[in-house]
């Protein structure tokens, strides 16, 4: 693990809002290189919210936000386009960013998908669509990995990706904000967990 | 089972060749010469478009009723062969028309008809294109190609309903046909020969489409096989 | 009876999702109104011209931006939507009547909102007009119906705006002819009965192929 | 407990094929009323195109289907119009099945949605929009139950509620069937898990 | 280099998409088609009428439709996609002319398919044709670029399909003019100069437009 002095981001009173109502309210975090941080919350508390926010998507009406790059948010919903299939889903990834490839042909194959490399995203269950938007990491290697709700949907082998998956950013000395409603699979993964309430968050008491 | 059988070829050949030697052999029109020769293209190709759709309308009803697929790819059998006369008949009669009429096109009520009704049907083929599920696109095609045949007794009227260049109905109507009857052999000869070429096309392209489903419907793998577990070892150890 | 009371309650619900997106009135009107100012510029503005061709043209664009109207993104069921009212056990005639009637109140509003645009651009003659009262509806029950079965028959799939407009819009040509032709014979004092009965005909047509395709046409992804 | 003779649904040989490739391959299955039936499987193992066929949303291509009704199903992505309100969604719901307008706001109430009930749906988090969806089995009663991931995006004090939702039909002597990830939660939740392999069910290894 | 890349790839794939779903060019072009052949089924089929308004209506056409094609499902990028892109280190510029690039080139398509239909329809005067080879890439281009800003600037909004085009509808007035008048202009023997500058000044300032607005036009809900 290369700990380093400068953050992986920090927020400084930040507030924002989304269509004019007030999400985040005075909010302040630093997350530390080489760590990671879990999110939890009530449903409306603003958690996606802030991942965006960390993303530098949706930009504070007041309050600062630092943040060191590349930077990988996965949502709610996937990112691909469904027309496409998985492999040309993440070989634009790949290109996008300036890699070969190949990369993305193995980024499926980690994911256990390679099989369904050449089915059109509309036609993958909700799982491979899942895993297919995780697979998106292993190619852009980011060293902010922002994951809201990661295990949505993955299945019993495959949500020992995750544990991989983070483990790689912790290795490369990048951060992640781990977004999740369940508090053991946040407590085993995280270094760190915060609570989000009320717009601000506070270090949480876990059970 | 070959695309295109044996005998039927054989007899299309036979029949084409006689309609031909009766379209030359035929009196050329008093006023329009020999262009007139095209009728026995133009004609066939006109009315074959017709019994196309009229295949595929009876094949969408038997579909609604039995739902057997066989039904569904007559229908759309048909209907392709259908549209391929119509345009036959489109095009012939638009050079049939530059120098009777003097335009390749007129806002003549059977021409525009015939043009919509050619569109409908594309829009039929477009449709079965973007209806991946056999399920799904044989209910559809079959509501669509119900509907869709209220275009041919339109066209068919459209002389009638207004008053207008092209030529009326000649042979299709009650009563004795107004037509020279040498003339009316010649048609009926190579409107016999082009049903033979009709019959081939549909039969060819059902056997495609056949074919084409028992390709489908052989047991592939399981949609899940292509699932499996992640691969985690050596990935990421690189870095 | 309740079927009934779903059919309004679907209308309802179509309704008030126009009036939160505003797409049909407030946009798709707009859009026609351009549509029938680009015309003069294109063709020149030559008064005698444009009083010719200015009713034939309001009947296109209601046309072609009507079943655009009945389109709308507001109008489309999401799989899980469709699954929901199946299981809400509405049949499948019922949601797409309720449809039909609300986007044939929506046409009836974009005609008479398009009305005056045409009129002011084009000036046509004032001959027959009173006509327009029972054609306007005619019209607009019509394409409702026909725009609504393009709605389901491409429902789901790609380029559905497009697709579906194809399907429909060569068997909404007798409208196109009756709406033209009814208030022009009505000016030459012919009685217009047959074209009003011919776009009768259209609407009954179309209505009796909702009626019996509406079964065959859902289904759930 | 009222138990019945007659099963609540019944599933024998059947084969679905979804856009020409083959999900189920001979399934046979019954959920006997008043049952808990837990169902597990890989991710594209065919899950949720088995609650679909249990629906009777998709027809089998061979095989017979035979359920009692009322039936509700909570898909992984919920069935709300998205530009009307919360209260709007569940008064519609209310009104297709001939009920009070009272009874959408009880169950929004149920669900702690009641401040957000002239929210649009498009304006709310992605679990507000998850409970939104489940107060819909407050208001149509079904006497099949058929949950998919159901506790996708809940968060901790929610989650609770989908107990109380089987709690009810079960009490009512219907049946539901629960699909999750979450082995834990299936065995906890229900009477009997099974497992969706090769296109078939067969009992599950609970661990 | 890198940015040039991310473009060619962008508008490779939005082709891709388009390829599959077919969308404007299996599905628009009939549906422009049919706006041709409506149009003397309305305001009669007088012929020399006809060959005087033909060049004028299949502009209209192409303007009003080819918005639609520029407008196409297949090119909306959902707010997870946009995110994904921005996170990749696409800019929004070279998202947006990525797209634009991919819709000039479906619009050219588009109206070389419907050339010989209108040709075949209205019959017009053939004088100044070989003008058409210039003002055709013109408006392909004009339009592509305008409709990917009205694309952008209506993103996320309800009505997407119908809003943008009245958003850049009275920005297209200008090409509309030229592409109608370059070659009348040359038919009487004039250089039809001024009205291709017009028409290139427009693609310019949409071009601009796009450079300077995109990074405005960009957020993510
Ligand atoms: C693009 C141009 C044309 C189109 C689309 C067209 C279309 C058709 C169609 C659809 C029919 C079948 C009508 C029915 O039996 O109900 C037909 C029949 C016929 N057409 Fe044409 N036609 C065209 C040009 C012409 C021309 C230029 C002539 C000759 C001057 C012509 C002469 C005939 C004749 C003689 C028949 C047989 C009528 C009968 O006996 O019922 N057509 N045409
Ligand atoms: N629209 C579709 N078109 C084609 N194939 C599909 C479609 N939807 C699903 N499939 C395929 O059917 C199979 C079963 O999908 P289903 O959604 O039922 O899986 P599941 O068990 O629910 O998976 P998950 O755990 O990921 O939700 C998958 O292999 C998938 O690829
Ligand atoms: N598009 C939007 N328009 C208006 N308000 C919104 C929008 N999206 C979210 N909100 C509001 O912002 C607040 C925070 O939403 P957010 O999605 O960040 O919550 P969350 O903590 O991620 O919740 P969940 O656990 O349900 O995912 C919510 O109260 C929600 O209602
Ligand atoms: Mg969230
Ligand atoms: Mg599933």
């Amino acid at each position: 693990m290369h700990l380093q002095l400068s953050p992986q981001a920090e927020l400084t009173d930040v507030h924002v809002d989304v269509q004019r109502t007030s999400v985040l309210r005075g909010l302040d975090l630093v997350v530390a290189a080489g760590e990671v941080l879990g999110l939890i919350g009530a449903n409306g508390s603003g958690k996606s919210t802030l991942l965006n926010v960390l993303a530098t998507l949706i930009p504070p009406v007041a309050g600062t936000v630092q943040v060191r790059g590349p930077v990988a948010l996965l949502g709610h919903a996937p990112a691909l386009y469904s027309q496409l299939t998985l492999r040309e889903n993440l070989q634009f990834v790949a290109r996008m960013t300036g890699r070969d490839d190949a990369v993305a042909d193995a980024a499926l194959a980690t994911v256990g998908l390679a099989a369904a490399a050449d089915r059109r995203a509309d036609r993958c269950s909700h799982g491979m669509r899942r895993r297919a938007d995780l697979a998106r990491v292993f190619v852009t290697k980011p060293s902010l990995l922002l994951l809201d709700e990661v295990h949505t949907g993955l299945d019993v082998t495959s949500a020992a990706l995750v544990d991989h998956v983070v483990d790689g950013v912790r290795r490369r000395g990048g951060a992640c904000v781990v977004v999740s409603h369940d508090r053991d699979q946040v407590a085993r993964l995280t270094d760190r967990v915060v609570e989000l309430a009320a717009g601000r968050v506070a270090p949480a008491v876990v059970a | 089972m070959t695309l295109f059988g044996r005998r039927l070829p054989i007899i299309a050949a036979v029949l084409l060749a006689v309609g031909l030697v009766a379209g030359l052999v035929a009196p050329p029109d008093r006023i329009q010469g020999n262009l007139q020769r095209l009728m026995y293209v133009h004609v066939p190709a006109a009315w074959l478009a017709f019994l196309g759709f009229a295949i595929t309308f009876g094949a969408s009803l038997a579909w609604l009723w039995r739902r057997k697929p066989r039904y569904d790819r007559l229908a759309a059998s048909a209907a392709e062969v259908g549209v391929f006369f119509t345009g036959l008949a489109i095009v012939l009669g638009s050079v049939w028309g530059k120098p009777v009429w003097g335009v390749w096109w007129t806002w003549d009520p059977r021409l525009v008809t015939t043009a919509l009704m050619f569109f409908v049907y594309l829009g039929y083929l477009a449709l079965r294109r973007a209806t991946l599920d056999p399920l799904v696109r044989a209910r559809r095609a079959a509501v669509f190609g119900v509907l869709a045949f209220v275009q041919v007794p339109i066209v068919h009227m459209s002389v009638l309903w207004w008053r207008s260049l092209h030529q009326p109905p000649t042979v299709l109507k009650p009563g004795d046909p107004t037509i020279d009857h040498s003339m009316l052999a010649a048609l009926l000869v190579n409107v016999l020969a082009f049903t033979a070429v009709f019959a081939l096309f549909v039969r060819a392209r059902v056997r495609l489409a056949v074919a084409q489903d028992e390709e489908d419907t052989l047991p592939g793998p399981l949609a899940g096989d292509v699932v499996t577990a992640p691969r985690l070892e050596g990935v990421s150890r690189d870095e | 009876m309740t079927a009934w009371r779903q059919l309004v309650e679907i209308a309802r619900k179509d309704l008030r999702l126009e009036a939160r997106s505003g797409e049909a009135l407030l946009v798709t009107t707009p859009f026609g109104a351009v549509a029938l100012l680009f015309v003069p510029l294109a063709v020149g503005t030559d008064t005698p011209l444009l009083r010719g061709i200015g009713p034939g043209l309001y009947w296109v664009v209601v046309l072609l931006f009507g079943l655009l109207v009945t389109l709308r993104t507001s109008a489309v069921d999401t799989p899980p939507q469709i699954a929901l009212l199946r299981l809400c056990g509405v049949h499948s005639v019922v949601r797409l009547a309720g449809r039909a009637a609300a986007s044939a109140l929506l046409l009836l509003a974009f005609e008479l909102l398009l009305v005056p645009v045409a009129v002011a651009l084009y000036d046509p003659a004032p001959h027959g007009w009173p006509w327009l009262l029972v054609v306007l509806p005619l019209v607009a029950a019509g394409l409702g119906l026909l725009g609504t079965l393009a709605g389901a028959l491409a429902q789901g799939l790609d380029g559905r705006t497009t697709l579906g407009p194809v399907l429909v819009l060569p068997l909404a040509v007798p409208l196109l002819l009756g709406a033209t032709q009814a208030p022009a014979a009505a000016a030459l004092g012919h009685a217009p009965w047959p074209w009003l009965l011919l776009m009768l005909t259209v609407d009954l047509i179309a209505a009796l192929a909702l009626l019996l395709g509406a079964p065959h046409l859902e289904e759930v992804a």
